[in-house]
């Protein structure tokens, strides 16, 4: 994956200079990604460690942190215009709020749900 | 006529550097994807919803509390299985990224490479996910089962019609690219393309840690 | 001239135009710029709009008379106009053809018509999909009608038929699969719509059209498609969930099974509040438009104007309980709910009142299309606050699926919403059809209308407070509620005098304008304020000869007039001199299609399938993918048409993404 | 069919007669005065708004002849209901009157005189508009303040609840069955249908339930809407100031006869009630070997309508026809909803309205029709008869499971002939 860096760089070189070369970026974050999936699965394995109460906040973490990285680095939202972000942020936004108030209005969160 | 009348516009701004040749720099096509995927997250977190909902409410149902019933909800899950899809979208996700940055730097031959990987990789994902959908059925976790199936059903399968719209949009592009027509000069369409993967990918992410490890 | 003429701006996604691509299939596109070939294949969003307009219209004479069916079976005690069966499918399909299929599309008329003129653009973003979304909305409302023809009648489940009334074991029916699927295709229809008007807005707008430039109509769209584009999602996953139940046996409304009806409450209001201010807001536009010419004044506090509509669209997302005040929810959710659906008085308050403070100390002519829009803003009153009286949840309690409601809404949607489209339509008659709408009939058209509405919807306030439920086929004559009803009765059909005669003024303004040789309105018959009365009369097919450089909010009327010392306005130019001529030859605008059309004809095809043989469901995929390959195989320019002397921002994009 | 003369919505006078208690010792006179049903306008109720006073002129005089209305309170709910909503009436009569003349009066007198003048060109001003953006608000914080006053007033039970019983109300397409517990112990005691008697004074604890689809419980003069949703159940309560019958309606849009599901509440004294309850314990008698006509019923009733409806004492608890009275445990009958914890609804209606004490209603079918003279007393023979000859007639059903119509809903026409009908009228008299 590496080289790829360096050639496609050295072929096209100047000429392109709008579009970066962020294969390495792309890579590391990957790697990230990677570590942070592992994580994830490691919860599962209770028995080898135990998160107790904190396992939904580490799991709702990890899921935001890759969440964050994918929509910031592989979709460009880092370096594209504010617009686009807003956009998207505004459909997470709404939708968070929303769905978060629905379920609170059937007593989802919490112990127990009252039919 | 009025002295402000005649003078030129000062604001009139032709930025027509980088992608854009509208008024915002950005061209239609990328902010319509980026409006569209900002629409498909209320209509996954619906789905999503959906599913937390009918989970805990399948959980509290007045006989449904007992171990046969529970079997047939998420003690199915086979989470070693799942991380492993996961993983595979996941790093479906740096091949496309990878590819779209080939396509920019002109290297179509590597693109081509980077896209057929992509592909291949969401396809994998959609054949783990039909296997564990058989899977599920054999054992007895049907669509129409119960209110979990039918929430866990509709929310996976509305998934992975995407990642199978997904991988149709790869391949035309695959074509497109062998006849010739998807040059660096359309490189953002590839990366439009891309976007969408990645958001079928960002979507797996919480579906993942929300409906297979929280429990 | 002051127009600064604009670059012409090269294809954004290098389609390549050496013309080496051949149009693929049978249908060759039509070359005639008149006939029913140019209508059913045209890409231009004025035609489209047109066209929109047109169905709307169709469709509410279809409504209105499931309206007046409805008020004659109400007439008296124990009517036996309809059958309780009938009625049920009759008054669900006259809301949902209302809401869906006659306000949403008229709105989208003026949208499609105006938007791309007010931001100085040649056309849409996505001029072929501007056209997909157009037949998506007519397939998919007859589609619906269909089921009173094929398949055991129409829905009876009420417009937000509501979960597991609307299961198969309660309504066997097909009705309420037409209701899940059409409305599937019509947002469908909705949601790309959104998605092309919102990137027109932002990324067309002419050099010099910032935001804060744009005309109040423009700003109230760009909030209703936003509320469109963030809805439809949700109606759309609360829709699947009912058809995957009722033609799959999923169980998401299958209370034995343990589902929560309330569900599908919450998932249709998420959608169904902000849709009725999508309903509304589009009308809103159109009066701050018609109001300020009439009243010779800019709009009263422009920014208040904007930021109110931005309010009322951020708020909307915050009250949909309000629907559901006596669903169970339980006490801190009601109370939650209920204070939010109050404050949305504020920001609606703004508008009335700024509306009144533009006519205040204004010069105000009181053509048809003013009359309507200060209709609107007396009789909206009326509505709203009637909504802040079911805001009050406790109170709502008494109140709700009563006639008090029906009386709600009917001035909102009618008294609002319908009033202000009806406004739009005498403003912009001549700029779309080149000749007047008699202003004669028009006043009658808008008395009759007004003093119609009042009787039809006003008596069922009383009969509301008085314990009329609605959604019942008949009351009893012990109730007390014949007079009331009568009178309602007796306003339907002042109403429907009042449509008669506005089908009648279309037709002889037409002929006495032919009669009279034709005479041209002129760009601006109003003495106008905004970008589209700049250009002639009806707009030419390439809308702008040269593309404005704009300088200012309302710069058309700045180029007319200046200011005096007192403030008054002087005018700086004939009108005649800063109006383009509409004579620019060889403009580059996107060509025609019939791939929109071949697309969205396969979709009822899939729904007739899933109703009734999945084998149907074979050639609606066909014809689906058909459309799709041919378009994206055809060019959305033919090569011979490019001129290339005056290129478009907007109209030559190949739409790439719409493989997907 | 619908006979005006007994309809119990009639505001007549000669309507105002006693009516006679069903065990004959209580003299009760409740009657029609006193209910809300043609009782005459409580004065200075509504006087305290001008607007509301001019609203009531225009429908032609309070709840006169209206059983239905919502102007008129008869309980503390309602009446704090409508303390909230009068000024809030006013308030928004105050504002429709300004906006309305002020666009009356912009209209007029800024009418164009003059082709070319000109107005001075006033863009807005902050001031003025911010003005206008805080004072509807400020209003309306006062109105928010009020709201959440009455409503947790109305949400939370009242201090003073009857302690000794609750009721379920269950609702089904397209009745009400209303399932008492005395005592509170959770088992059903007895059950009735369409109509639902309450004590005076005390607050009632009620539970909303359905067995099918949505349906909403509403008695106009007692307190707002609640929902019966299926799996749901919702609490609420209700209580009556005075003695009454108090006429309500299903509200929320439930199906075929969504219209004809209707549901009377009888407040009646502390004494009376208790009798009314004692007499509902007691299972029906089986009718004297002497009663021929009856004793004819009875058997029809067991051979072509015990598939459904229920009688104590004649059904058994897994409601198929009993021998002996001995066989019957209300505590251990498993055909009510709510004899157990509820368990998600049946979605269908398989159950039909209890008779057991049939003869103690005035209106049935959804009370819509009189059964007994409200009056008098008296069997409205033609209407009993009419609706068993062909129930189609008095109320549009889907009883039949036909074709996409998988389940049955609603009371068949039972294949009998008039001397059988005749025979069932006599028996289901014996009902009392
Ligand atoms: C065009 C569509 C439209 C609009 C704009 C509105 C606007 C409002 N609506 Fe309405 N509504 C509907 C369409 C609409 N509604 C429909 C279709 C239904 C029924 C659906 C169904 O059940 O079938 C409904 C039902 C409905 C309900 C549910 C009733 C029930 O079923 O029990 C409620 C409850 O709160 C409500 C409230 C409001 C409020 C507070 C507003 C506010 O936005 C109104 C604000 C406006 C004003 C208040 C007037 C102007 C303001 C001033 C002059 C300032 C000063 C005012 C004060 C200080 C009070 N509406
Ligand atoms: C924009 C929306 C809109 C509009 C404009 C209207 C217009 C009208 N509405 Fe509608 N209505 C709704 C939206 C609308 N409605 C909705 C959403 C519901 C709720 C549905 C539900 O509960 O699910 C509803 C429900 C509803 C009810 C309650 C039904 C019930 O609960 O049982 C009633 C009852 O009177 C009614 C009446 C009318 C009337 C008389 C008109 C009139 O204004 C119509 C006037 C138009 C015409 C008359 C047609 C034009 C003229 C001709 C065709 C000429 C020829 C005329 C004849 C042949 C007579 N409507
Ligand atoms: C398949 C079921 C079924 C059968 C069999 C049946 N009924 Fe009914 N009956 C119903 C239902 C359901 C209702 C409620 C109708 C409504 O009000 O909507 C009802 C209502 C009634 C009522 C009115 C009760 C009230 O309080 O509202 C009477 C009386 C009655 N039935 C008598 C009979 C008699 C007598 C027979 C036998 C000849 C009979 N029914 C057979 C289902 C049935
Ligand atoms: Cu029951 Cu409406
Ligand atoms: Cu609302």
């Amino acid at each position: 994956m590496s080289t790829t860096t360096e050639t496609t760089h050295g072929d096209h070189g100047a000429a392109h200079e709008e579009h970066p070369n962020r294969d390495m970026t792309y890579v590391k974050v990957a790697i990230i990604l990677a570590a942070i999936t592992g994580l994830e699965t490691f919860t599962y394995f209770e028995s080898v460690f135990d998160f107790g109460a904190a396992l939904v906040p580490v799991l709702l973490v990890c899921m935001t942190a890759k969440f964050y990285l994918i929509a910031a680095y592989f979709m460009h939202l880092r370096w594209d215009k504010p617009v686009l972000r807003r956009a998207f942020l505004t459909g997470i936004v709404i939708a968070l709020s929303v769905y978060a108030v629905t379920l609170a209005a059937f007593k989802f969160f919490g112990e127990g749900m009252p039919r | 006529m009025a002295e402000t009348l005649a003078a030129p516009a000062t604001d009139a701004h032709h930025d027509d550097h980088g992608h854009g040749h509208t008024i915002t720099g950005i061209s239609n096509e990328k902010l319509a994807m980026w409006l569209f995927l900002g629409s498909e997250c209320l209509l996954f977190g619906g789905l999503i919803s959906t599913f937390l909902l009918y989970r805990k409410k399948l959980n509290s149902f007045p006989g449904f509390e007992n171990a046969e019933i529970s079997k047939l909800g998420a003690q199915l899950f086979d989470i070693p299985f799942t991380s492993v899809s996961s993983f595979v979208l996941l790093m479906s996700s740096l091949t496309m990224v990878l590819a779209v940055s080939s396509l920019q730097r002109r290297d179509e031959q590597r693109m081509r490479i980077w896209l057929l990987a992509t592909a291949l990789l969401g396809a994998s994902f959609i054949a783990g996910q039909i296997y564990e959908f058989t899977a599920f059925v054999k054992e007895g976790l049907g669509f129409t089962t119960n209110i979990f199936s039918s929430a866990f059903f509709t929310l996976t399968g509305f998934h992975g019609a995407h990642v199978v719209i997904g991988i149709i949009i790869l391949m035309t592009m695959f074509a497109m690219s062998l006849q010739g027509r998807l040059g660096p000069e359309r490189a953002e369409a590839l990366e439009i393309a891309g976007l969408y993967w990645h958001f079928v990918d960002v979507v797996w992410v919480v579906v993942f840690v929300v409906v297979y490890l929280i429990k | 001239m002051a127009i600064v003429e604009r670059e012409p701006l090269a294809l954004t996604t290098g389609e390549p135009s050496n013309g080496s691509l051949e149009p693929l299939g049978v249908l060759a596109r039509p070359s005639t710029k008149t006939g029913w070939r140019s209508w059913v294949s045209t890409v231009d969003h004025k035609k489209i709009g047109i066209m929109y307009g047109v169905t709307a219209l169709f469709f509410f004479f279809v409504a209105g008379f499931e309206a007046t069916l409805i008020r004659l079976q109400l007439a008296q005690p124990n009517g036996t106009v309809l059958s309780a069966d009938l009625y049920n499918q009759v008054f669900t399909m006259h809301g949902v053809t209302m809401v869906f299929l006659v306000i949403m599309p008229m709105a989208a008329a003026f949208a499609n018509y105006l938007l791309p003129l007010q931001v100085g653009a040649r056309d849409v973003a996505f001029p072929r999909l501007n056209a997909l979304s157009f037949w998506l909305f007519l397939f998919g409302g007859v589609f619906l009608n269909t089921s009173w023809v094929i398949g055991g009648g129409g829905p009876d489940c009420g417009w937000f038929c509501y979960a597991p009334n609307s299961g198969v074991v309660f309504s066997p029916t097909a009705g309420v699969d037409y209701y899940t699927l059409g409305l599937l295709i019509t947002g469908v229809a909705s949601s790309i719509g959104a998605i092309n008007l919102i990137v027109t807005v932002l990324n067309l707008r002419a050099p010099g059209m910032s935001l804060f430039r744009m005309p109040v109509f423009t700003w109230m769209q760009l909030v209703v498609q936003m509320l469109l584009l963030f809805s439809l999602p949700v109606i759309t996953v609360a829709l699947f969930l009912l058809t995957f139940d009722r033609l799959f046996g999923a169980n998401f409304f299958n209370v034995a099974q343990g589902a929560d009806p309330l569900l599908w409450q919450h998932l249709f209001w998420i959608f169904g509040h902000p849709e009725v201010y999508i309903l509304i807001l589009p009308s809103f536009g159109i009066v701050s438009e018609v109001i300020p010419v009439f009243s010779r004044k800019p709009i009263y506090g422009y920014p208040f104007m904007v930021f109110s509509g931005i309010a009322i669209g951020f708020m909307g997302w915050g009250v949909w309980a309000h629907h559901m005040f006596a669903s169970g929810i339980g006490p801190i959710s009601v109370a939650a709910f209920s204070l939010a659906t109050m404050f949305i008085a504020v920001p609606t308050g703004v508008k009335i009142l700024n509306w009144m403070a533009t006519m205040w100390g204004g010069r105000i002519r009181f053509t048809t299309a003013m009359l309507f829009a200060v209709g609107l803003v007396a009789m909206f009153t009326i509505g709203g606050l009637s909504g802040v009286t079911h805001s009050v949840a406790p109170a709502d309690t008494q109140q709700t699926d009563t006639y008090y409601i029906v009386a709600h809404f009917h001035y909102v949607l009618f008294g609002g919403a319908l009033l202000g489209l009806f406004s739009g339509m005498y403003f912009w008659w001549p700029k779309a059809f080149g000749h007047f709408l008699d202003e004669k009939l028009g006043k009658a058209h808008f008395w009759l209308m007004i003093i119609g509405f009042n009787l039809t919807f006003g008596p069922m306030h009383i009969l509301g407070l008085q314990g009329m439920s609605r959604r019942i086929q008949t009351y009893q004559a012990t109730d007390g509620l014949t007079f009331w009803n009568r009178v309602a009765t007796f306003g339907v059909f002042v109403i429907a005098a009042g449509m008669l005669l506005f089908l009648y003024n279309i037709g002889s303004s037409y002929r006495s304008w032919k009669a009279a040789g034709r005479p041209n309105p002129g760009a601006d018959p109003w003495d106008s304020r905004s970008l589209e009365w700049s250009i002639p009369s009806p707009t030419p097919e390439h809308n702008f000869d040269t593309i404005p450089t704009v300088r200012a909010a309302d710069d058309f009327w700045h180029r007319k007039y200046g200011e005096d010392e007192h403030g008054r306005a002087v005018r700086i130019a004939a009108t005649e001199d800063v109006v383009q001529k509409g004579d620019a030859t060889g403009v580059h605008l996107p060509s025609p299609s019939y791939y929109p059309l071949v697309l969205a004809a396969g979709l009822p095809f899939i729904g007739y399938g899933l109703i009734f043989n999945l084998l149907l469901v074979i050639p609606g995929a066909l014809l689906v993918l058909w459309g799709v390959y041919g378009w994206a195989y055809e060019p959305s320019t033919e090569p011979d048409d490019h001129h290339g002397d005056h290129g478009t921002a907007a109209a030559a994009h190949e739409e790439e993404t719409s493989v997907g | 069919m619908r006979a005006g003369g007994w309809r119990v919505g009639q505001g007549d006078d000669k309507l105002s007669a006693t009516v006679n208690g069903r065990n004959g010792d209580h003299d009760e006179t409740r009657g029609w005065e006193n209910s809300m049903i043609g009782r005459k306008r409580r004065t200075g109720a509504l006087a305290t708004s001008l607007i509301v006073l001019a609203m009531v002129a225009l429908t032609g005089c309070g709840s006169d002849g209206r059983p239905l209305t919502t102007l008129d309170p008869r309980g503390q709910a309602s009446t704090d209901i409508h303390k909230l909503v009068v000024p809030v009436f006013i308030v928004a009569g105050i504002v429709f009157v300004f906006v309305n003349l002020g666009v009356l009066f912009v209209a007029i007198k800024f009418r164009r005189k003059d082709e070319d003048e000109f107005p001075e060109q006033v863009h807005g001003n902050t001031k003025l508009e911010l003005g206008w953006t805080i004072l509807p608000a400020v209003i309306m914080a006062g109105i928010a303040v009020g709201t959440i006053a009455t409503l947790f007033n109305i949400a939370n039970e009242p201090d003073d609840i009857a302690q000794d019983f609750e009721v379920t109300v269950v609702g089904q397409q397209w009745w009400w069955s209303f399932e008492y517990d005395l005592g509170r112990d959770g088992t059903i005691d007895f059950v009735t249908a369409s109509e639902m008697v309450i004590p005076t004074g005390t607050p009632v604890k009620i539970t909303t339930t359905s067995r099918d689809v949505i349906h909403s419980f509403w008695i106009p003069a007692l307190n707002g809407k609640k929902d019966a949703a299926p799996g749901r159940n919702h609490p609420f309560w209700l209580n009556a100031d005075a003695p009454g019958r108090y006429l309500g309606q299903c509200t929320e849009f439930c199906g075929l006869s969504h219209g004809y599901m209707r549901m009377l509440v009888e407040a009646r004294d502390q004494g009376d009630f208790e009798a009314w309850v004692a007499n509902q314990m007691k299972p029906a008698a089986i009718p004297a070997a002497s009663d021929e006509a009856a004793r004819r019923g009875l058997e029809v009733f067991t051979g072509a309508c015990t598939s459904c409806h229920q009688v104590q004492g004649v059904n058994s608890n897994d409601c198929t026809p009993i021998t002996s009275a001995s066989q019957y445990d209300v505590a251990k009958n498993t055909c009510w909803v709510g004899a157990q914890p509820y368990a998600g609804a049946a979605q269908v209606s398989g159950y039909a309205p209890d008779l057991t004490h049939l003869m103690s209603r005035y209106l049935f079918v959804g009370a819509l029709y009189d059964l007994r003279g409200p009056t008098t007393g008296e069997l409205n023979r033609a209407e009993l008869e009419g609706w068993i000859r062909n129930p189609d007639d008095y109320k549009p059903m889907l009883p039949e499971a036909t074709g996409d119509n998988k389940y049955g809903r609603g009371m068949p026409k039972v294949p009998l002939t008039e001397d059988q009908i005749d025979d069932l009228v006599a028996y289901l008299s014996t009902l009392k």
